[in-house]
């Protein structure tokens, strides 16, 4: 099997996702299991500085995000060459809580086949280098949300 | 004599919300580094200067540093840590 | 929070497995990511006795089953409580290659708190302890999967 | 004088396939342990005989061992190691 013939899913969009629809594509009849992880707006957090979130507004260099969740991807095959499809999608705009904004989702042929590290290493890695930015709207007022990584040369 | 260069300029996030526009289009001189770009920015437009010791720099979508010189006609975007998911 | 207030969701169903509903049933406010695992029929195998499948079929004893899964979601609970929502879906019948069989979904307010740990858990448990049966179809006839797991007094 | 027990036995997967049934109620001695069961069903039923040595036995949909007593009234399955997923 060539790695061509695995499906590779990346994308900015302003519209609902829709994991079935994704897990449909990174299907093959080779795949047997798929890790899948979804992020939500909280719209109530405990940890650290506890607040409440009314809603988030993403946004993103569309061009170059798409390009480093294409390079998150190859890092992935890299690392897991068993993983068949691989989909990254961000959503950005104005979303509100309860509501899912990123997704990654790795396919393989079995389960113990590093498919749950793979996903969760694409997560780590978008929050990494993909570039988006969130502003939090709160009943405080609102607030840029700020990662903490800076890539290294060759990133 | 000196030749120019003419690159383009993204601003995001806070960045923008400091220069407070989205994209600028400049004429620098050949041969200048990231580093000289970031001087030039933060004298150019005060309200960037402080942003200038934490900004994330890309030339033409990759991730630049200090001492990259920037190519002609490049895009260049101005931005804080990412925080997307 | 108290536990109770955190939904759990588990069924065997002979209806296709919807992510997008069931992500959504177990998402709080208080959610921020999910952790979810699919399994799918392989119409081709290549691991161990390599082979092809035309479909499967999946029956269940269904009242114990349900039990059984509600029992992988309470040790779930026990060892991660960070754990919010779960839900545990097997569909039965006659399934298709490239069909989503099996379901585990997790979600907590953050992506670190165990949630993948616990994703993975949950559909290694499932395939221990939960009593589901296939019985493969192919090229070469038809044959029972079985598994190699016998439960232990207590479990 | 010796008191009956009423139970219902269900089987699943391999199992069903060489008991030719889902289910059959029988009346069986009190205080019979699993493993007396599993010896009448292996000498009442030949093409069980063989199963009813890795069989998988619950009691009341609760996975149960040789040294179990069979309560009254009780739902019994056989089944072989769990396949789902």
């Amino acid at each position: 099997m060539q790695p061509s013939k695995f499906p590779t899913i990346y994308s900015i969009t302003e519209s609902e996702i829709d994991l079935n629809d994704l897990l449909a594509r990174i299907t093959l009849p080779s795949t047997g299991a798929a890790a899948i992880f979804t992020g939500m707006v909280r719209g109530v957090t405990s940890r650290g500085d506890a607040h409440e979130t009314e809603y988030l507004e993403y946004e993103s260099y569309v061009p170059m995000a798409e390009a480093k969740m294409k390079q998150v991807a190859d890092e992935i095959r890299e690392k897991w060459p068993v993983v068949e499809g691989i989909a990254l999608v961000q959503r950005i705009g104005k979303l509100y809580p309860k509501t899912p904004t990123v997704l990654i989702a790795c396919t393989a042929a079995h389960r113990d086949t590093g498919v749950f590290d793979a996903a969760r290493y694409g997560i780590d890695r978008l929050k990494e280098i993909v570039p988006i930015w969130k502003k939090e709207f709160g009943p405080n007022g609102q607030e840029w949300v700020e990662g903490d990584y800076i890539p290294k040369p060759g990133e | 004599m000196e030749t120019k260069n003419h690159i383009k300029l993204l601003f995001f996030a806070t960045i923008r919300d400091r220069a407070g526009t989205r994209s600028l289009e400049m004429d620098i001189p050949d041969d200048m580094t990231i580093l000289q770009l970031k001087q030039k920015l933060g004298a150019d437009y005060p309200n960037l200067k402080e942003s200038m010791k934490s900004v994330l720099i890309t030339i033409n979508r990759e991730y630049a540093f200090d001492e990259a010189i920037v190519p002609s006609n490049a895009e260049i975007a101005l931005f804080p840590p990412v925080s997307g998911g």
